[in-house]
């Protein structure tokens, strides 16, 4: 099985003057996956993502490459290309000798180089544009044109730092479609660095959640989603009420002042745990059926749905759901006992 | 709306206060040596005068010598200012601050100081004297002027090339690295070429005074070394040929613009040049 | 890894090369006039025959020159730094290459003009004259020397300026506007405030030049108007005095220093006054 | 009623170098609203904005404000402040005298500007931060502080030219609630410029669409978003199938080759249309229940759904769905009455 993975991080800690931004990061790359690293500025997502190009040395631990320790080998041996966050293309080349750059380093022969690089336009679908210059595009084009440039070296893995963030919603979502396509196309593994959570959940295989250099939860986007393993994944993907309660034995959880029913167990008696509820769980009834009962606070049209918070006299509850409710009327909530996720409770720093 | 129609005749009069000096030196350059301005007569004689043998070669030095001190100080300074720009910005700025004192003194002063060096009395004489060899004539001939001109000019050629380089950005040299360029490979292909605009800025800011200085050569090159700006001042100051003078000026200026649309054709990226201004 | 072990000694070397110069200079002004380095003595004389009133009073006349020169092209020039910022850009570039154009030309060549203007035989006494009045004696008094200082040294004030002010963000004006502020409320509360760090530049570029030229006044003021420059060249050129030549340098460069700390004390906004270099 | 008009736009149209960037928009505005301008980059919502705070003059029209004309007159002189999409706080001054700026211009006695600055920052919840220099402000703090700014000097108008644009997601959110709370708190009124569809539907009372100049549609949240007046709107508000189809009599429509129900009427018979059905309201079935049926080509996990791309053999359908379907199961689809939403066509330029 260990040959199935193309990268594989082990212990690594990364220290800048004493502060410690990474701690004992372990992951591993299968081949051809799309892998994403998600979090907040500041979580050590980029780091990471630098320290696997080989543009920053851990403090400790190892980064092995299709078994290798690659740990010292510069970015330029690396079989590894970068699309940067920024895209850095070269002001002082067109297109084709933005693309070409790594193929004329490599000194391969002149027709080759052309017919590479007029493949990978016709990729990134930007026949024709060969000999214009940088900063006569938009930036969605040279965002292509960066990944242009990355793919036509053939690397192993293609590491993409937040390609994204510089465009905007409507052309970041058709992207989104556009680079899972490529991936699954040209059939290289992609590691991916984002800290938008509806973009890591599109376009993922994997998903690795970080928080303060350490790595909360890996998982596909639906046990991210569904099974977050703590407030903070809860809280990052996707909106969520949290409640304190306590696991009376497993599949019987009380919380907000009821018992209820769940499918989750293996804690110990009367633990402290938390729970989580996603807004669109909570199904609105007549006062008289809902396991809970509310008075609704504010009402807001989100498209889809609305957005109604609730307040049952101790805590708001924030629910979405497609019926509009006016504020003050007294409404009843049920949650279906798969709908209840119950984590570990975790002491934050 | 008020402000708009009092700032044009302003700026027409400065432009006036600006230009009128150039003109004048025009039409003295044109017309012959009456000693009176009524007596004025176009007349070609004073640039006819400019083509003698004697004269064209002191153009000819002078371009020379400005072309060498460029070509120098662009050789010294350019790795002076890549590694200033490598370091960490609090360092950096010291070393700046270095290389810019000098630059605050007077240009005259800073010549001088190269005298008490050069000089029969110099430090350098003092110590080969003292080895009991003769004393070194190291003034008055062209090594001493260049010398002269290099260290005056040389904060001129190194700031504007510094000042480019510390705007590349970093992630374009890590491109170039990941994209499989070694270092010198990066050099050459990235950081070269981007720096381009501040070697034509300091190009023309070493070149041209280079070409026109007077007081570096009077005083390393000696009285009887002439160069283009001493030919000027010779025959302001103590021919008091104004009209030949002046014709010289000219050839001098045209020259200057010559060297800087060549230079500026290089300078495809306007902005970084600009910077300087 | 290599590279930085042979980039230090470069750096020492050129540091060296550059400081070395200063050094001589105040190694000269604190020893005694002995003719020969070898009877070098440790002396404050040649400061104390400084302290002169014939020689201060060139310190005051100079400063004074310098800082009305200063005044009056700060005068003038900020109205014609924000006329040309409040253009449009392609009408901008010309107006600025209007003023850069002398700039191009040799300092002295400036001056020169400014001889041909003045001078005994010049246009304005071309035209008295031909009005039927006596020749004025334009040349050689503090007017002329004023007005080639300022002509010399205007561009330097416009350009920092200039820079500064087509930097700030238009929605700041906008923004005050909205907030109530008429133009000169503008004016005085963002545009002037937002504009410091570049007079400051300009009053360093002309005071500093100003206070220690020697052309100028020599050319323009006539060989009895002396000016601390003056001094210094006097000294070093036909006295051959080089340890008061030195002692006068270093506090000219003394003076220059303060100047400058008390400018870069309103200079809270280091970006934009470091934006010339 | 006229009188409840704060401000009335009256056929203004806007010329750049003769390039018409606004023609002839109508738009009045009530007092206390939250009226938001939508649409992307280039449609012109900024330059109305810009018409209405003064910065700009109207090619042609008129800006009437609580029933005068004030075309003319300069900035300085409307009691209409705004938020600059960049902030454009003073960097020469710290907190307390931007916030100030205003105020000291009205030469107001010193005791009740401070009395008036303490009071914005504590309603922009920045308490304490009188002395703070602008730089040292995050993002946020500065948005903060141009909104006290501008509402230091109590205006009957507030502009706000997308005053979140330069935030991260996260806070974004914030904002627009904080925002939309500080509206009702200080009960004056906002007109908002976005190109962020779901910050337009969330804070606003009334959402102007805007395309090339010209207003689209002019509506409640809910309007907009359930009722598009035309492709423009349906494609730009939210995610949409949009389909050609021909109405055959009032509530009866044809399209895909079948024959619907609709709660639509008003048209000519056997009109050509387009009918609009958003993802979410395609309901999936058993292909025997359903009246369109297609097979499922790609499923892409949401979080809060999946998103179903099905082929029916002559078009793709995009369905929002909780339930998950493999990719190449055949399944039917089924669409409520009220989820048709049938548009007169209108051919783009």
């Amino acid at each position: 099985m260990e040959n199935n993975y193309i990268i594989d991080l082990k212990s690594i800690s990364k220290e800048y003057d004493g502060v410690r931004v990474l701690d004992n990061i372990n992951l591993y790359v299968r081949k051809n996956e799309f892998i994403t690293l998600l979090g907040p500025s500041g979580c050590g997502k980029t780091t990471t993502l630098r320290i696997i190009g080989g543009f920053e040395q851990p403090t400790e631990g190892r980064v092995i490459f299709e078994g290798k320790d690659i740990t010292n080998v510069p970015p330029y041996k690396r079989q590894i290309n970068t699309v940067f966050q920024k895209y850095a293309l070269f002001p002082h080349m067109n297109v084709f000798e933005n693309i070409a750059f790594g193929l004329k380093i490599k000194k391969l022969p002149k027709n080759e180089i052309e017919k590479r690089v007029k493949e990978m336009l016709r990729l990134v679908n930007l026949q024709g544009f060969e000999n214009r210059s940088i900063q006569s595009l938009s930036g969605g084009q040279q965002q292509r044109v960066a990944i242009a440039r990355a793919l036509v070296n053939e690397p192993k893995v293609l590491l993409l730092d937040e390609p994204l963030g510089a465009l905007d919603l409507k052309l970041r979502k058709e992207m989104q479609t556009e680079l899972k396509n490529m991936q699954q196309r040209v059939g290289i593994t992609f590691i991916y660095v984002t800290h938008d959570q509806e973009e890591a959940l599109t376009m993922s295989d994997t998903v690795v959640v970080m928080d303060k250099g350490v790595i909360q939860q890996i998982g596909t986007p639906e046990d991210i989603y569904n099974e977050p393993k703590n407030a903070f994944v809860a809280k990052f993907i996707g909106e969520s009420n949290i409640i304190d309660g306590i696991m009376h034995e497993d599949f019987v959880v009380e919380f907000a002042g009821e018992v209820f029913k769940c499918i989750d167990k293996g804690f110990s008696k009367k633990e402290t745990i938390e729970v989580v509820i996603r807004p669109e769980d909570l199904e609105i009834t007549i006062p008289e059926e809902g396991k809970l009962k509310g008075i609704v606070k504010s009402v807001t049209f989100k498209g889809v749905h609305y957005e109604i918070i609730v307040n049952d006299g101790n805590r708001d509850w924030k629910i979405h759901s497609t019926i509009m409710k006016p504020v003050g009327t007294e409404i009843g909530m049920n949650i279906a006992p798969e709908n209840i996720h119950v984590m570990k409770k975790v002491n934050e720093k | 709306m008020k402000m708009k129609a009092l700032s044009y005749p302003y700026i027409v009069w400065i432009a006036i206060f600006i230009v009128v000096p150039l003109v004048l030196v025009f039409l003295y350059a044109i017309t012959a040596n009456g000693g009176n301005l009524t007596d004025a007569r176009v007349t070609l004689d004073n640039f006819r005068k400019f083509m003698d043998p004697k004269y064209l070669d002191v153009l000819w030095i002078s371009v020379k010598l400005a072309l060498q001190s460029t070509v120098i100080t662009l050789v010294v300074g350019y790795p002076i200012a890549m590694i200033i720009a490598k370091e960490k910005p609090s360092k950096r700025n010291i070393m700046i601050f270095l290389f810019v004192i000098p630059m605050w003194m007077n240009f005259l002063l800073r010549t001088y100081a190269w005298l008490t060096l050069l000089g029969k009395n110099g430090v350098i004489n003092f110590i080969v004297t003292s080895l009991g060899f003769k004393p070194l004539d190291l003034l008055y001939h062209d090594g001493a002027v260049l010398l002269g001109m290099v260290y005056n000019f040389l904060p001129f050629m190194v700031l504007p090339i510094y000042s480019v380089l510390v705007k590349i950005d970093k992630s374009l040299i890590e491109a170039a690295e990941d994209l499989g360029a070694n270092k010198f490979q990066i050099f050459t292909k990235i950081t070269m070429p981007l720096s381009i605009p501040g070697v034509i800025t300091g190009i023309t800011m070493v070149f041209m005074p280079a070409v026109s200085t007077f007081v570096i050569s009077r005083l390393l090159g000696g009285g009887q070394y002439m160069l283009i700006g001493n030919l000027i001042e010779q025959q302001f100051l103590w021919v008091g040929d104004w009209h030949f003078g002046s014709a010289i000026s000219i050839i001098m200026m045209i020259f200057i613009l010559i060297t800087m649309a060549l230079t500026s054709k290089f300078d495809s990226e306007k902005e970084g040049s600009r910077g300087l201004w």
